[in-house]
């Protein structure tokens, strides 16, 4: 069950790198290679700090690090548990390679205000850093906005209207879902006395009539950002931003941060039992499902490139929402897992779109034709993560959503069983038919003189490829995710997975 | 610019009015620690003296006895008087505006607080009747400039 | 010796300086502005200094001349006077101090200026420290008649808009002194402690409702409470931007400490006012406040328009905390005091100096802005998340500290009314920072993206005040718990 | 009725300073002209000012100055009024007379400005 608590300095060691690097950016806004210098130490200082305490998490051991006193009796927590631990290292470890293709990206295509790309680049993960180490709801809702307003720079980065258009949306939908979770926060403040995160859950019984307006305003305050249906319109219209964003914030780090915020909640603030008890699991797992399917059946719709990805995001975030909210310890498991195998091939198909458009120009579906001979590297990446996102094994999405059908099938809810496959026949109906387009479609005239990408850009989607593979046919390499994964749902559920 | 007044028994009456105003004046300046009065009051009567030899003699004969900025002076200066009285209370070690501890030789006990009040009664009607004068001055006065530039 | 006489001290030192000012305004002009940022700085200190003793030693009692209260004037510091006083105090002294640069240009006017502007400093530090009804009436009409002048001197149609601060204002410090002296003819006492003692044995509940109801509507009338707001937009507007930087920070918030010194101290609170559904009232106002003022504020295209019905909602805030009368919502009424004051000054600062460099208050003048003054739209940004309630900002804490008082409090739709209004609050500040950010002037469009682009930041002493305040709203919301729990006195269950 | 009709005529005072007061009001804001506002905002004031004065008085009573002799026996306070009505009312005449000094010098610059007083035209002007 949960580990011994340590008091260490190393939950907010793990912030440090960010935040001065951001500072350090800004302040060296007239020497490109410094600011770039800059981004890559702190990623690299960060993923360092925050693997340092995997082990130590995969054991039960919890370093906590209490700062200031936030208000009377709620303090500054950071604390990193096993669940902090996987969103923490995938964060991390995945800046380090958007990081290089950051470079390669702004580089490439000579964007403007690359200061303020990279400050707030920095800024984003230093919250996200911060949400994944938060020892208690007033702590995530602080990280979880900052991280709301530092990515809205990023969102408007092209600064053309359609980009403040979209700016606004994405706002307008954050903010609303951080008011809401603000309400949520002092509601439960007001219920539990506490605001802090214990497995298991802090609510008790509480009186007829408040846990469903208390649930809603919680789900909605984190569904925003976890793009559960109907609150994802955000998400599609956000990727008007720099494909490194929509790789690391809009795939990664800020959705994830919203459905880290649901498997927090269901798992440490509200609790199972509460759940079980109110019939509430099926609501959510409904939704989620709900989710999945139409997620998948719009992307089917999508031409633009990153769109489509935006709505198989939509779709997958919510394998994670099912699984937590299957109540059962597979699934969870699962859900966990898929919070990082999903990270890992979504940003290698994100990464891939980039650097398609950053050698071609191209961001639409039908304009891929026979770019696949072109680009071999970058086309095999993406096969290699669009088909593990499918489910196909060796790679990780397999291995995930393996947990999930056992997770519904240990429960008997047979019905997502189906859901689920379904989905991963959904997946393989829009991804393949751009696979095969790319390597046996001939290319159009138009495209002669194409070639590979930067190494800057193709270095890190082989290498997030290769690690999509990696974490399906060894789980606990190179980080120990599985078992951090299988300690989560144990904390959160009250029973030990293996 | 008032001018003179057209009767001359207004303008008689005036003069020689003025200087019995304005003894009174003082008169309920110096009785106001004790009696009805004070330093308001008088230098209230005693900036009406100044109004109404510039209503009845006209404002060029106001400007001949008193300039304006001798007058906005004496009234800094009589607020300086409280201040400083008052101040003299914790510099020797009491509350602030308390009298009794006011240096006054051959006198003690609660009639020095008369005293002190007696200082700060004449401040405000230095302060009074030097500030009124001049708003009168300035507003009697204003009517008469040039029109601002409109924006 | 100094610290035996903070209370007086703290109204009479800016007080000197406004009499100093325009003796040496006849002298060297020059001095003036340094004299008025001396005395407002000594009057800082000594607020701080006033909090170390009082949080030290407990609540201090002076008596003028030595008098005893009821009958002498008593001024009282307390943990809540002295907080108030350090942030009207410091946010004035740093007004005083962007005054300098905002001035310039106005030669022959520093005297009257700083004088005036000293004038009202000592006002609301004198009603601050007041410990009886009247005096407190005093100094509301120091601060405010130094007010009405102040905005006066914007000329064209500040005058208008003067005038009707004027009028309004004296109505609401006669409608005050109106329900004081029903208080008085009741009780045959002014001195807020011996009226305390006094009040809950009356007879007759009704006059006193009556006499709280003048005193409520006329200080609500200062405070800028919606809907007696009706002088503040205008004068907030019109008035230069020096005066409109004192002026709008910290005028209100001392009405509003009145208030809540009243019906606190005076009246007891929630038990002391009983059956009379005053508090509720107040709240349900403050309610109001919050999205009306939001709702004109967003359809404003003038800055300081914005930042005036801005203000009305914010005020909204800090009335709801008074209303809702439990432990956390006056913490977080008196927090937000603070915050307010600093992030409307901060605002207040960069609009008038956007208006020095960039030519107007427009909103659409404010394009280009962080390009030309990349500080100042970095002070923007902080107030702007501030007031919208983006934590570590100081904002977001005062307004959890009226959500859990909300909460606690059983009143839901208040709690939503709260979200609520940090939503209008977003919209009508990211109107303002998209315009400062993210939309080129129309003559950068040409220019593209050339480096050479003329920076022009505001000149040292405008931008100080600034990142002065842009610091102290993050600190401020860092450290809140301190402030918060020793200060306040507020403490978690 | 009758009573009613006593316990309102004792209290005449209350009724002259309402009186007052809604005569200064109303034309503080039925009048257009700025100079009449600031002339019913002045009897507005003064109906406050008369309400405290006439809360001091008493049916032949004195001025409440004691001479210093008197002091063993203690002084007969029904004779005497109440000074502090009327130190308090000094006051707020002063903080009157203030106000209406600022209200007149802004009306003398509103005047040169506009040249009216006529606060409809001058909201035209703006």
């Amino acid at each position: 069950m949960a580990g011994d608590t340590v008091a260490a300095w190393s939950p907010a060691l793990a912030l440090v790198p960010a935040g001065v690097a951001a500072a350090l950016i800004r302040l060296s806004s007239r020497a490109p290679a410094l600011r770039e210098t800059w981004s890559l130490l702190a990623s690299g200082l960060q993923a360092a700090v925050v693997l340092s305490m995997i082990p130590g998490a995969a054991a039960g051991v919890v370093l906590e690090t209490i700062l200031v006193e936030l208000a009377p009796g709620v303090p500054l927590v950071l604390r990193a548990d096993a669940l902090g631990c996987v969103f923490a290292a995938l964060s991390s470890g995945l800046w380090v390679l958007t990081t290089v293709y950051s470079i390669g990206y702004v580089r490439g295509l000579h964007e403007h205000a690359q200061t303020r790309y990279f400050f707030c680049f920095a800024l984003s993960l230093f919250a996200a850093v911060g949400v994944a180490f938060a020892g208690n709801l007033l702590t995530f809702f602080l990280f979880y906005e900052i991280l709301t307003v530092s990515t809205y720079p990023l969102v408007i980065h092209k600064e053309t209207p359609a980009a403040v258009q979209a700016g606004r949306m994405y706002l307008a939908y954050t903010l609303t879902a951080g008011v809401a979770l603000l309400g949520a926060v002092a509601w439960t403040q007001a219920l539990a006395g506490t605001v802090e995160f214990r497995p298991g859950g802090i609510l008790g019984p509480l009186p007829s009539g408040t846990l469903w307006p208390l649930l809603g305003l919680l789900v909605l305050g984190v569904g925003v950002k976890a793009a559960l249906m109907p609150l994802h319109s955000w998400l599609p219209v956000a990727m008007i931003a720099p494909t490194p964003v929509s790789a690391l914030l809009h795939a990664v780090a800020v959705v994830k941060a919203g459905v880290f915020g649901v498997v927090r909640i269901v798992g440490y603030v509200v609790g199972p039992d509460l759940l079980a008890s109110a019939g509430a699991w099926s609501a959510v797992a409904w939704l989620a499902a709900g989710t999945i399917l139409a997620g998948s059946l719009l992307a089917l719709a999508q031409d633009n490139l990153k769109r489509l990805l935006a709505f198989s995001t939509v779709s997958q975030l919510s394998y994670v929402v099912l699984g937590v909210a299957l109540g059962t310890p597979s699934g969870a498991v699962g859900g966990i897992q898929h919070i990082v195998n999903h990270g890992v091939m979504k940003i290698t198909l994100f990464f891939c779109a980039g650097a398609i458009y950053v050698a071609t120009g191209k961001e639409r579906v039908s304009q891929l034709a026979g770019i696949g001979r072109r680009m071999p590297v970058t086309m095999g990446a993406f096969a290699v993560a669009a088909l593990g996102l499918a489910g196909v094994p060796p790679a990780a999405g397999f291995l995930s959503k393996w947990y999930l059908i056992r997770g519904a099938l240990e429960g008997g809810q047979w019905p997502f069983v189906l859901v689920l496959l379904a989905s991963a026949l959904l997946n393989l109906a829009y991804f393949v038919p751009i696979i095969v387009s790319a390597f046996f479609r001939p290319p159009d005239e138009a495209g002669e003189g194409i070639a590979e990408a930067p190494a800057t850009l193709v270095v890190p989607l082989a290498l997030t490829a290769a690690a999509s593979v990696l974490l399906g046919v060894a789980p606990d390499l190179p980080v120990a995710f599985f078992s951090l994964a299988s300690r989560a749902a144990g904390e959160i559920l009250g029973g030990v997975v293996r | 610019m008032i001018q003179e007044h057209d009767s001359v028994i207004v303008r008689t009456v005036v003069r020689a009015l003025v200087p019995f105003i304005q003894l009174f004046a003082l008169y309920v300046v110096f009785h106001g620690h004790y009696s009805p009065g004070g330093g308001f009051q008088g230098g209230v009567i005693l900036a009406a003296t100044y109004i109404l030899i510039a209503l009845a003699l006209g404002r060029a004969e106001l400007d001949r006895r008193v300039r304006e900025g001798v007058v906005l002076l004496l009234s800094a200066v009589g607020v300086l008087i409280f201040t400083l009285a008052g101040v003299l209370g914790p510099l020797r070690g009491a509350a602030l505006l308390d009298y009794a501890v006011l240096p006054v030789p051959g006198v003690a006990g609660p009639p020095v607080r008369g005293l002190g009040i007696l200082v700060i009664e004449i401040g405000v009607a230095f302060g009074v009747a030097g500030a009124l004068t001049v708003i009168f001055c300035r507003l009697a006065k204003a009517g008469e400039g040039e029109e601002e530039d409109s924006a | 010796m100094l610290s035996d006489h903070l209370p007086p001290f703290l109204a009479v030192v800016p007080l000197l300086g406004a009499l100093l000012a325009p003796l040496l305004g006849a002298v060297r002009p020059r001095l003036v502005h340094p004299l008025a940022v001396a005395a407002g700085a000594a009057t800082a200190g000594l607020s701080l200094l006033a909090l170390r003793e009082v949080l030290a030693r407990g609540v201090i009692r002076y008596h003028l001349g030595g008098w005893a209260p009821p009958w002498g004037i008593e001024l009282v510091l307390d943990p809540l006077s002295a907080f108030t006083a350090v942030a009207v105090s410091g946010v004035g002294a740093l007004a005083l101090l962007y005054a300098g640069p905002a001035a310039a240009g106005r030669e022959g006017r520093e005297a009257p200026f700083f004088g005036l502007a000293l004038l009202l400093l000592a006002g609301l530090m004198g009603m601050i420290v007041a410990g009886d009804l009247f005096n407190l009436f005093v100094f509301l009409e120091v601060a405010s008649i130094a007010g009405y002048a102040l905005v006066a001197t914007g000329g064209g149609r500040a005058l208008v808009a003067a005038f009707r601060y004027l009028i309004l204002g004296t109505v609401g410090a006669s409608l005050y002194l109106l329900g004081v002296g029903h208080l008085y003819l009741m009780t045959g006492s002014l001195n807020m402690a011996d009226l305390a003692q006094r009040v809950p044995e009356l007879a007759s509940p009704r006059v006193l409702a009556v006499a709280v109801g003048f005193v409520v509507i006329g200080l609500g009338i200062k405070m800028g409470l919606f809907p007696l707001h009706g002088w503040l937009p205008d004068a907030y507007t019109h008035a230069p931007p020096a005066v409109a930087a004192l002026i709008a920070p910290i005028t209100t918030k001392a009405a509003a400490y009145a208030l809540a010194r009243i019906l606190f101290s005076v009246l007891g609170g929630a038990e002391g006012l009983g059956r009379a559904p005053l508090l509720t009232v107040l709240a349900w106002a403050g309610g109001v406040a919050i999205v009306a003022g939001g709702v004109m504020a967003i359809r404003q295209t003038d800055l300081r328009r914005l930042l005036a019905y801005s203000s009305v909602s914010q005020m909204g805030y800090i009335a709801l905390g008074i209303g809702l009368a439990n432990p956390a919502a006056l913490a977080g009424a008196f927090l937000h005091i603070l915050n307010h004051a600093m992030m409307k000054g901060c605002l207040f600062f960069a609009a008038g100096a956007a208006a020095a460099r960039l030519g107007g208050p427009a909103l659409t003048d404010l394009r280009g802005m962080h390009r030309r003054m990349p500080w100042t739209t970095a002070c923007v940004v902080v107030a702007a998340l501030s007031m919208i309630g983006v934590p570590p900002a100081g904002g977001f804490f005062s307004k959890w500290y009226l959500l859990v008082g909300a909460v606690q409090g059983g009143q839901p739709v208040l709690a939503g009314v709260i979200l609520a209004g940090g939503l209008l609050a977003v919209v009508y500040m990211f109107r303002v920072l998209e315009h400062a950010c993210l939309v080129p002037r129309d003559e950068d469009e040409h220019a593209g993206s050339d480096p050479a682009l003329e920076r022009r930041e505001a000149p040292p002493g405008m931008l100080v005040p600034l990142l002065a305040l842009g610091v102290g709203i993050l600190a401020v919301g860092i450290w809140n718990a301190p402030i918060v729990s020793g200060v306040l006195g507020f403490t978690a269950r | 009725m009758t009573e009613i009709l006593a316990y309102a005529g004792a209290r005449y005072n209350y009724w002259v300073y309402i009186a007052l007061m809604l005569v200064g009001f109303y034309t503080m804001i039925a009048h257009r002209n700025l100079l009449k506002k600031v002339i019913g905002m002045n009897v507005f004031q003064t109906a406050i000012i008369l309400f405290f004065l006439s809360t001091s008085a008493k049916l032949g009573g004195t001025l409440p100055i004691v001479p210093s002799q008197v002091t063993k026996d203690g002084v007969a306070a029904a004779g005497l009024m109440n000074p502090l009505p009327h130190a308090l009312m000094l006051t707020a005449i002063v903080v009157m007379v203030a106000t209406l000094g600022v209200a007149l010098a802004l009306l003398v610059r509103i005047f040169r400005r506009y040249r009216t007083f006529d606060e409809d035209v001058i909201l035209d002007r703006l």
